[in-house]
This record gives C-alpha cells, structure tokens and sequence, in this order.
C-alpha cells in the first residue's frame, strides 16, 4: 500500500514538473523573441536617422 | 458445461455479424475498473486484442504515461495536461509563431519543437525530414483522436516512444523485413532483388512513420494498437503482408522505381483484411502474447 | 510512517506548483514585454510609411 501511495504521488509530481518544464521553455523563447524585437526596432532607429540624413543632405 | 457451449456459441454467432469484440470489450472494462490500472495487463491485451475505439484514447494516454496508473489522480494530471497545452499554444501565438490560419497539425509540430527547445528562429524556415514525420504521424493521430489536447499529447508521446524506446529496433526493421518475406515468400524476394528494389523501398514510410499516410486511419490504429502497446516489430510484419497482397501487382513491376511508386500508394480498399493477415504473420512468427487477465 | 510519506508526496507537489506559478509570472513579464516591442515596431513602420508617403506627395 505504501508503494501504491509513493507511485500515485511520483504520477502526479511528474506531470506537475512538465508543465513547469514547459513554462521554463517558454521563458527561454520569450527572451530570444524580445533580443531579437530589440535587434529589430535598433535597426529600424538606425535606418530612419539614415534615411532622415540622406534627406538633409538632398 | 451448457453454458460454455452457448456463450462459444454466441461468441461464433457475434464473430459471424461482426460483434467480436464483445467479449474482449468485457475483459478490458474489468481491467480499466481496477483503481490502479495493471498497465503490464493493459499491453498484453492491447497486443493480443484490437481496441474499442471508445477506449482506445483512454489506454494509450495510460500506455503511453500521458496519464498514471491511479484512477484517483487522472483528474488532476489531466489538468496539468491541458494547462501545459493552452501555455505553449498561447506561447507560440505571442511570439507570432503561429496563427489562427496555421493547420492544426503545425501547431502540434511547433508546440513539439517549443517544448523540445528546438524551435526554429522563424516558420518560414525550411522542415528537417524528422519534422515532416511528425506532420505525418499527427495528421494520422487527429483523425483517430477526437480531442485536441489527447491529440496533441498522444502524438507527441507515440514519437517519444518511436525516438526513445523503439531507437535501436526502428533501423533493424529493413533487415527483419527481407527475412520475413524471404520465408513467406522467397519469389518476391528474388523479383525485388533483381530489379534492385530492395534497398529502395519505401522503409521511412513504413518504419519512421509507421504507415501514417500509407493505411487508412480506421485500420492504422489497430496496428498501432500494437506500437503503442510495446511491439514495434509489427510494422515488418504488415509490409510483408503489403508485398503478399499485392504479389501480382509487384511482380508486374519491374523496375526499382515503379516497384517503391506502388507501394507507397497502395490501395486501399482491402486495408483491414490486410492489418488482420499481418497480425496471424505476427502471431505465427511471433507467438501470441499471453493474456493473462 | 504512511501520513510521512503522504506529506511528504502532498510537499514535493506543492513546491513543484508555486514553482510554476513563479515562471508563469515571468513569462507574463516578458509576454507584456513583447507585445508592447511588437506595438513600438508596427508604430515605426506605420510611421516610416506615412514619412514615405508624405515625401512622395511633395
């Protein structure tokens, strides 16, 4: 009996530790999503001071 | 006594209109009622005896460890489940991974590769060929599996099992293939050897997909019945009896080519009779699993 | 001895859950995080675009 109560707890801690698991991959995407939005508004900047030149010096 | 010979006789008279199943539908609500499900038992009926298709999900969720042993706990680790699977959906849709149009069977595929952590920088980069049996296997799965989330996590289990537990069997099959079918029959063999046909033939589909695309749904999932429940050595066994069925038409063929074209478009019409020969293939090469229910 | 092993079991799964509910609240951070970048990057076309369009028309 006390196995079946140690097997029940270890099914359900399981699949408690992959939705954690999968919470922890999110994060990870997340973070690479929001460099990369940074990277992207950056360039943006960049590409409109760029451009806001070129028309100054037309 | 008497009541033996009549309960043979209605079991004859249910196989003769096509009820076979319910004596075996019986035996597998007994196992399901045990508060801690006998998960060994649970395999060697799956082995032995098609599933009812209304507790198909039920047991490969079991078989497969998407639900625990424990009746008690189903309730909360399906929670848990579905939790997970809302999280990673939404996840994608904040990142613009997917979108309200993407097909379902991508979003199982992204949701596999987020957990994973193999998520490509961008959808629009091209699919690895181990993707592309992903799809297969889930565009399979969701015509079996009514609910999106048993979907979702059956698929992604049923891969585990092929990329885990069946790793080291899954590339013997090509070999195990030639020398079933040299023993069925050593003719065809010969004829595939001669048009160099042997080494070509269509193993990714029936050994990495497991015949997803290749069978239709309603007689793939007793084959996978078998898969999900510990034997992958199955599959050789219907490609033999796929080669067997359509003899004529193979040993028509003769070139390498039109040989893999064939079978990787088989008909089919004949589809269950065909799973059912390639099960007797099974059990007679095999032995017949002892159900010990 | 079984009460030890039960509270034991109904511990492991609560800390399984408040962790969880920790990477969940950072993933709601970054979430909000990633929206507003998206917000500040569609702004900055829609405003390369009007810039586009306002140079064309002089």
């Amino acid at each position: 009996y006390l196995e079946d109560v140690k097997s029940q707890a270890s099914g359900q801690l399981m699949a408690a530790e992959s939705r954690y698991e999968a919470q922890r991959k999110i994060t990870q995407v997340f973070e690479l999503e929001i460099l990369d939005l940074y990277g992207r508004l950056e360039k943006d900047g960049l590409l409109r001071k760029l451009e806001g030149k070129a028309e100054a010096a037309e | 006594m008497a009541e033996d010979t009549q309960r043979n006789f209605r079991s004859v008279y249910y196989e003769k209109v096509g009820f076979r199943g319910v004596e075996e539908k019986k035996s597998l609500e007994i196992l399901l009622k045990d508060d801690r499900l006998d998960i060994e038992k649970l395999c060697t009926f799956s082995q032995r005896f098609p599933l009812p298709s209304m507790y198909r999900a039920l047991v490969w969720k079991v078989l497969l460890g998407i639900l625990p042993p424990h009746h008690e706990s189903h309730a909360q680790v399906m929670a848990y489940r579905k939790d997970q699977y809302s999280d990673v959906l939404h996840a994608l849709k904040v990142v613009r991974f997917i979108s309200d149009t993407t097909p379902q069977v991508e979003v199982y595929l992204r949701m596999y590769q987020l957990e994973c952590g193999k998520l490509p920088r961008s959808p629009s980069f091209p699919l690895e060929p181990e993707d592309e049996v992903f799809l297969a296997i889930a565009k399979a799965m969701e015509e079996m599996v009514e609910d999106s989330v048993d979907c979702y996590w059956i698929t992604r289990c049923f891969v585990n099992q092929l990329n885990n537990k069946y790793r080291e069997f899954l590339p013997q099959l090509p070999k195990a293939f030639e020398q079933y079918l040299n023993l069925e029959d050593s003719r065809l063999l010969s004829h595939l050897k001669t048009c160099s046909a042997v080494s070509r033939l269509p193993y990714d589909l029936w050994f990495k997909r497991c015949f997803a695309g290749c069978l239709p749904e309603s007689s793939l999932q007793r084959v996978w019945d078998k898969v999900v429940s510990g034997s992958c050595k199955i599959l050789v066994f219907v490609a033999v009896e796929i080669l067997i069925t359509f003899k004529i038409k193979v040993l028509a063929l003769n070139s390498a080519e039109k040989i893999t074209k064939f079978l990787e478009n088989v008909p089919q019409d004949s589809s269950d009779a065909l799973v059912s020969k390639a099960f007797d293939l099974w059990h007679k090469h095999c032995g017949t699993p002892v159900h010990s229910a």
